[in-house]
């Protein structure tokens, strides 16, 4: 109902060593929204994911979420908020097993006294593991006692950041490249079960380089490049631009009929 | 039983062993001379023997298994203070004798009923040694005491024994001066002590230690007598410590020209020793006091006729400990020793390191016991 | 056949990543292998390269056994490898990372080489005095390719180079493939973008649960049916 | 029961709680190298409580506990700000800095020690094991647990899921030291005697290793690590002249052999080690075997599933 | 004056504990590996050496070795053990942990090895001290009234000497750089032709060397060797390692006299007591105030271990 975006990024600019990485950019997104952060390599994004998750402190500017001015909250309270993130070079818990990694994600939401010290698991029975293991039958992830994580090919490891972060139920999902690692079959599938997770009503912003991908999953696109914004506009139209063409796409895509280049 | 059983806490590894292995050489000698003679009422002696890796835990286990597992009628040993402590606590829960074998720590044996020791104290022998000083022409106006402060014995030895004989005996001492067990360089410790350059240095602290401070003293060119009482009183100083050790006065419980019976077990104790592999220049006194604990037991078991019997097993331990009260006994370390308290009453021997030879400089004869 | 690759098998364990799989890279040939997660792509590569020694089977560069061989020896006789997750070193900067790549070159060329591979990624240029370790993702991923390329390798085994590289370098990255092909440079190279790879490969494997499903002309697979379902996806 | 095995059961228990208070410290990613400083704390707390104040056993055990867990608490704030070898050289540090000045110290008896007056016997000891075991068993299984292990592995994605990984690192340590304490405290009863030289520096090490070398990833880990080095030296003492036997008589020599060196048990008990490292680094029980080994049915069953994929 | 010797007497000290710490430095800035052993190694060359002079070669092969080549070869043995514990530390940790990063395994094996080491030196040759028959002559000058050690500053300057070649072997050699690509991931340095198995053994054979020369020259030094000898002169060396910083040879050295300096004032003016307060007490504070010590890097040491 509220008209307050549920993401609203104003002004934001961070350096670093006098390199300004992350250039007075703004932007908002609506509750519900599926926002494609896109921009060449080494343009900030990751930057901005860090900046929005709390790793780093902004020099200038300021993040709301829900209306709430989240500068000075500790990252460790983000997720709090309902802000979940994954990461481009995948940080899972190499120590831990596949559905223990998931379990991570839900302890925001373990708020209840004593949750910390509740048992999670009895003989092999109990709540949070059995939502965890759900979790992960949904994205058709089979689980194997005692397989390590790191052993896990790489499409697969992807897959489990992203179910841990959808283990945290936020409002705000941040995805760091998630196709990256996926043949295209498999990128449908995501797509899919993106789209089942944004119906469901979590907000989507996410940083990728599968035009695929960002073109039928979002519908709208912010485009950086040396850590400004060049673009932010619908996806249909970002391949119009020739700015965003120049700095990112390259000639093939403007080029292609959008039918092929789809696959 | 077939026979007598004596249990035996050594160390024979961990940083004891060598001083360890020697005792056990000293156990070994006795027994087989004691059984080679037909053993105690008509049957021979059997030393259990259990390695406490130089660790009281382990010695409290050792002190455990030998009583309530192999049904031993006394303990020879733990060796060190540390390790004595311990078990003496095992052996006076399960009243049963013990005689630690080199554990002079002051006062280990005031609450402990049924711990012996075959020990003499470090006061007296110190004081016996300032005697044949002062009766001496050696100059000893003046002293410094170096002591090592994280062990037991040095430390008491170097805070409280030797400050009180020294001022008794009119001797002007400063302050102690502390050097840690560790450490191996000892250069400003005796730096200050140079500084004043006293006529005599009293060393409280083990031969490793002693011989630190003494190669270092010698090196900032101290000319004076270093003294020690029976701490590093050990016949093998003569050679750790080399030509600097010249003129060291110590105390020592045991001379093997003593008697015939102590010049025999020195001659074979070294012997032993050398067959395996180990060099002694001669019996230290710890280990003619291990020789004499397995006599003195032979002397309590032949006077209660115990026999070693499992189903008398409490009362013959009973007996043996009871024994010991009032009991005299003539061994290589000294004749008609008696104790006080716990203690034994033992003569001192004072050592001159001269010449690179271990020589007697005065002796004294054993207390009386009241 | 520069590479040859008979009936080689990778075991974890219990798990067999790689079972008996046989196929070939000429000289101057583009090979892609491509795979669903976990089919034994990466493993595979490692096992050729000699990060992982194979449980059976036998590997020939040039005519030669290197089945028993070090990754060193390896490298020397000119097999390059740009690994899954780039395991460029972050405590070093960018031009010492370029320089480790050389490690194994005795020549003093190699500073004229960083310069090439400046040219051809700016943003490392720009950045060649940092630490690795701020490095954006696709940036990194310039590295480890940069750093292999050091080597001078006859044969380059490429994992996923593609990952994490915008369209418009994605681009620039066949165009480079192409040109090291040109220079007769052999490559082998595991693609999720399959697309891509058919088009710039000659021929292509195709591995299922460590198996060979399929190989033959890269267009020829294109066209299989079979294929543009399991792997590109409905168009 | 035997007096041997009791005796050995005491030593084991006292050093299976002292592998769990560092265990807990080590499960968070922080090797604790202080060891011997604060079972140093518990077992002087203890024997002051009980020889200068007289204080009953049920005073002095928990006492042991909370001072250490205090000073322990005190120390974590300034000192898990240290990471890797700087933070194990810093517990080391403290360790040392605890010893040097209970020698300084005239109240607790200086280089002398302190003699304990009440005893316990073995019962208590096991009791306090498993207590401890107990306690870290059920951490471990709770999120708390989970929180320590992903602190564990990485720290900064641990705060981003929203843990608050200063208390964690915070807290463990403090129970850690809290048990080592209770460790402590054991020891002066069960010995009636403590003196400051057993606390040195290779207890630290030697209990830190028990946890590396069973394992760290699972409460499994310091029980097996502190058995293994326990019971490994003692097995040996009677296996090792059977051992020489067996090699004289290779070598042709008949009749009475002398026994072995004690010393060899400790050099084989350094070869086992380095052997079981080579053979299992991650230590002796791993979170995939604890998992393999309770879940037998699904093993299978996935094996099952790989099969059919096979054919 | 005395105030003058006893600063010359921590800088002697302080220079015996340099090249332990050195040795140490060496281990965990480029491998990021505590050795433990070190101690024992130091401790070896000078057991060995001393075993060697009195009692000659093993099983009868020869008569008593004259002091010099017996120090020789007991820093020899010192150099062997040390790559017996690359074989079976080091190595180990790489093969099987290709991609982990838990530095721990070497550490309980290098603690395995200084159990075996130590218990070795004390069958075949005891747990007493020994005396050394170095030097017939006093080794001791006496420069303006003070007291100076020749041995050491021989070996202070020995030290120097081979920091030196240390530092330039790290910058500018082959060696150097594959040491590092090593110590930080052994995955990728393979990729590149890295071979630790051969590189790795130069590292522990630097180690061993630095061990068994210290060793020797603290025989000389103080005519008198024990199986503890590496006790204190270890734990004192990681004092002086941490305080100057772990990523920085140069620092170890600085750190490495500060401890000696420290060490031998406190002992003037609190007595031997104070020393370990102090000592640690030190550390404690450098290591809060400045956690990388000080001239260490920010990034070395810091690292999961
Ligand atoms: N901590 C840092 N210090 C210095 N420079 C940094 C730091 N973090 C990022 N940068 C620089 O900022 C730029 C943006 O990095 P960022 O990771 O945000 O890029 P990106 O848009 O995510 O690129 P990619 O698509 O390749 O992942 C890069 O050039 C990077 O080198
Ligand atoms: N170190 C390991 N230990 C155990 N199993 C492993 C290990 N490495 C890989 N595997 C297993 O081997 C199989 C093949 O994995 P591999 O990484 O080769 O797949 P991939 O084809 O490269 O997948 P992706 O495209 O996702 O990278 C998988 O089942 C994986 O779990
Ligand atoms: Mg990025
Ligand atoms: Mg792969």
């Amino acid at each position: 109902m509220s008209t307050v975006p549920l993401l609203s990024v104003e002004n934001l600019s961070i350096s670093f060593g006098g390199l300004k990485v992350i250039d007075d950019v703004s932007f908002t997104l609506e509750q519900g929204g599926r926002l494609a952060l896109i921009g060449p390599n080494g343009a900030g994004k990751t930057t901005i994911f860090n900046l929005l998750s709390g790793v780093y402190r902004q020099d200038a500017g300021h993040v709301r979420l829900g209306g709430q001015l989240i500068d000075t909250v500790p990252s460790r309270q983000r997720i709090g908020f309902g802000m979940a993130r994954s990461f481009q070079n995948i940080r899972l818990m190499p120590h831990l097993g596949v559905v223990e990694n998931v379990m991570l994600g839900q302890h925001s939401r373990a708020d209840r006294p004593g949750g910390l010290l509740a048992p999670l698991s009895f003989l092999g029975r109990s709540k949070a593991r059995a939502e965890a293991e759900a979790l992960l039958a949904e994205m058709g992830i089979e689980v194997m006692p005692g397989q390590d994580v790191s052993t896990l090919p790489y499409g697969i490891r992807k897959k489990i950041e992203l179910v841990r972060a959808l283990a945290a139920r936020p409002r705000l999902l941040l995805l760091d490249e998630p196709a990256a690692g996926l043949n295209g079959a498999e990128t449908e599938e995501l797509m899919a079960f993106l789209d089942r997770i944004s119906a469901s009503g979590v907000t989507l912003l996410v940083v990728e380089h599968d035009m695929g991908l960002v073109r039928s999953l979002c519908t709208r696109a912010v485009v950086l490049n040396f850590g400004r914004k060049i673009y932010d506009g619908p996806t249909a139209e970002v391949q119009r631009d020739p700015l965003v063409l120049e700095a990112y796409l390259g000639p093939r895509h403007s080029d292609k009929s959008e039918a092929s280049d789809v696959a | 039983g077939e026979t007598i059983k004596i249990g035996n806490i050594v160390a024979s590894s961990g940083f004891l062993k060598s001083v360890g292995e020697s005792a056990l050489t000293a156990f070994d000698i006795a027994v087989k001379e004691i059984n080679d003679a037909g053993g105690v009422n008509g049957k021979p002696i059997e030393l259990i023997r259990f390695d406490s890796g130089s660790d009281p835990r382990q010695a409290s286990v050792g002190a455990r298994k030998l009583i309530q597992d192999d049904d031993v009628l006394a303990i020879l040993g733990p060796f060190s203070s540390g390790e004595a402590r311990v078990a003496l606590n095992d052996a006076d829960r399960f009243k049963v004798l013990m005689i630690p074998t080199a554990a002079s720590a002051p006062g280990l044996t005031d609450d402990s009923k049924y711990g012996w020791r075959l020990t003499e104290d470090e006061s007296k022998q110190f004081g016996r040694l300032l005697a044949a000083l002062t009766a001496s022409d050696i100059p000893h106006e003046t002293a410094e005491i170096v002591y090592v402060s994280d062990e037991v014995v040095a430390n008491s030895a170097g805070t409280q024994l030797y400050p009180a004989l020294m001022k008794e005996a009119g001797i002007e001492v400063g302050e102690p001066i502390p050097v840690q067990f560790k450490s191996f360089d000892v250069s400003a410790q005796v730096a200050t002590i140079m500084k004043k350059n006293p006529d005599v240095v009293a060393v409280a602290g083990l031969p490793q230690s002693a011989s630190k401070v003494i190669k270092e003293l010698r090196r900032q060119g101290y000319e004076g007598r270093v003294i020690g009482s029976q701490i590093f009183a050990d016949p093998n100083i003569v050679e750790l410590f080399g030509p600097e050790g010249e003129g060291t006065l110590v105390v020592a419980g045991f001379w093997p020209g003593r008697t015939d019976a102590a010049s025999t077990f020195n001659t074979e104790f070294l012997s032993q020793l050398e067959d395996k592999g180990i060099h002694k220049l001669g019996a230290h006194h710890t280990d003619a006091q291990a020789y004499d604990g397995v006599y003195l037991l032979k002397q309590l078991m032949e006077q209660t006729g115990v026999t070693g019997d499992e189903d008398k097993l409490d009362e013959e331990r009973a007996e043996l400990a009871a024994a010991m009260e009032g009991v005299s006994f003539n061994g290589i370390v000294g004749d008609n020793i008696c104790f006080v308290g716990h203690d034994a009453e033992l003569p001192g021997y004072v050592i001159e390191v001269t010449g690179g030879e271990w020589t007697k400089f005065a002796e004294a004869p054993a207390d009386k016991c009241d | 056949m520069l590479l040859e690759v008979r009936d080689l098998e990778v075991t974890y364990g219990r798990t067999r990543a790689v079972q008996g799989v046989s196929f070939g890279v000429a000289q101057g040939e583009i090979v892609t292998v491509l795979g669903a997660n976990g089919a034994g792509k990466t493993s595979l590569l490692r096992a050729l390269h000699g990060a992982r020694k194979p449980q059976g089977g036998q590997i020939l560069f040039d005519g030669e056994d290197m089945t028993t061989l070090t990754p060193a020896a390896r490298v020397a006789r000119g097999m390059a490898l740009v690994p899954e997750g780039r395991q460029i070193f972050v405590s070093m900067t960018v031009e010492e990372n370029l320089l480790m790549g050389g490690y194994m070159r005795r020549d003093d060329a190699v500073h004229g080489d960083l310069a090439a591979i400046y040219d051809r990624f700016p943003n490392l240029a720009e950045r060649r005095h940092m630490k690795a370790t701020v490095l954006s993702g696709g940036e990194q991923q310039m590295l480890a390719l940069g750093r292999a390329l050091v080597s001078r390798p006859r044969l380059i085994m490429l994992d996923e180079p593609s990952l994490g590289l915008s369209p418009l370098f994605v681009e620039k990255l066949f165009d480079l493939i192409r040109e090291l092909n040109r220079d007769g440079i052999s490559i082998l190279l595991v693609e999720q973008n399959t697309h891509m790879a058919l088009e710039v490969a000659a021929r292509g494997v195709v591995l299922e649960l460590g198996r060979e499903m399929l190989s033959g002309p890269a267009a020829e697979l294109a066209a299989n049916p079979h294929l543009a379902e399991a792997y590109l996806g409905a168009a | 029961m035997s007096g041997y095995w009791i005796g050995i059961i005491t030593i084991l228990a006292i050093n299976i709680v002292f592998a769990y208070g560092i265990f807990l410290a080590v499960a968070t990613g922080q090797l604790n190298l202080g060891g011997a400083g604060f079972q140093a704390i518990g077992a002087y707390s203890a024997a002051w409580l009980s020889a200068e104040m007289g204080m009953p056993l049920y005073v002095t055990i928990p006492a042991s506990i909370l001072v250490t867990g205090l000073i322990g608490f005190a120390f974590a704030f300034p000192i898990l700000r240290l990471k890797g070898v700087y933070l194990v050289l810093g517990t080391f540090a403290f360790a040392e800095v605890v010893v040097g000045i209970i020698i300084n110290s005239d109240a607790l008896g200086g280089a002398m020690g302190l003699p304990v007056p009440d005893y316990i016997d073995w019962p208590v000891p096991v009791a306090g094991a498993v207590v401890a075991a107990l306690i870290c068993f059920y951490i471990m299984s709770t999120r708390l647990g989970l929180v320590v292990r992903a602190v564990h592995d990485d720290d900064v994605v641990s705060d981003l899921m929203g843990v608050d990984v200063r208390m964690v690192r915070v807290a463990m340590f403090a129970l850690g030291a809290g048990l080592a304490g209770l460790s402590g405290g054991l020891y002066a009863h069960a010995y009636t005697y403590v003196e400051v030289q057993t606390f040195n520096s290779a207890l630290s090490i030697y209990v830190l290793l028990y946890v590396l070398l069973g394992g760290a990833q699972t409460p499994w880990g310091p029980m097996v690590g502190a058995a293994f080095f326990t019971l490994v030296p003692e097995l040996l003492r009677n296996l090792l002249p059977q051992m020489k036997v067996a090699v004289m008589s290779v070598f042709g020599v008949e009749g009475a052999v002398t026994p072995p060196d004690e010393s060899w048990r400790f050099v084989l008990l350094g070869v086992v080690t380095v052997l079981m490292m080579v053979f299992r680094s991650e230590g002796l029980v791993t979170r995939q075997l604890v998992e393999r080994l309770s879940h037998p049915f699904r093993r299978r069953s996935s094996n099952a599933t790989q099969k059919e994929a096979e054919a | 004056m005395l105030l003058v010797q006893q600063i010359v007497n921590g800088l002697m000290v302080g220079s015996v504990y340099v090249t332990v710490a050195v040795a140490f430095t060496l281990t965990i800035s480029i491998l990021n590996f505590l050795n433990f052993t070190i101690p024992t190694l130091f401790m070896v060359a000078g057991m060995v050496g001393w075993g060697l002079a009195y009692f000659g070669l093993p099983f009868g092969l020869s008569g008593p070795l004259a002091w010099p080549l017996a120090l020789a070869v007991g820093g020899l043995a010192s150099v062997l053990c040390s790559l017996l514990v690359e074989r079976f530390t080091f190595r180990y940790m790489r093969t099987r942990h290709g991609d982990s990063t838990e530095h721990a395994i070497p550490l309980v094996s290098s603690l395995g090895f200084l159990l075996i080491l130590e218990n070795l030196i004390r069958i075949f040759y005891g747990s007493d001290s020994q005396r050394f028959p170095g030097p017939s002559s006093d080794l001791t000058a006496q420069i303006g009234g003070i007291f100076v050690r020749i041995p050491q500053l021989v070996s202070f300057a020995i030290v120097m000497l081979l920091i030196l070649g240390l530092v330039w072997m790290m910058k500018s050699t082959r060696i150097g750089r594959g040491l590092r690509a090593i110590a930080e991931n052994p995955d990728a340095a393979s990729i590149l032709g890295v071979e630790p198995n051969r590189i790795v053994p130069v590292v522990f054979m630097l180690t061993g060397l630095l061990c068994g020369l210290a060793g020797a020259l603290f025989a000389v030094n103080y005519g008198e060797v024990s199986p503890q000898m590496g006790e204190d002169i270890g734990s004192k060396a990681i004092a002086g390692m941490v305080v100057g910083g772990l990523g920085s040879l140069w620092g170890a050295v600085a750190g490495g006299i500060i401890v000696g300096l420290v060490e031998m004032l406190t002992i003037h003016f609190f007595g031997a007591d104070a020393v370990q307060v102090a000592v640690w007490g030190a550390l404690l504070v450098t290591l809060l105030m400045r956690p990388q010590g000080l001239f260490g890097h920010n990034a070395i040491g810091k690292g999961k271990l």
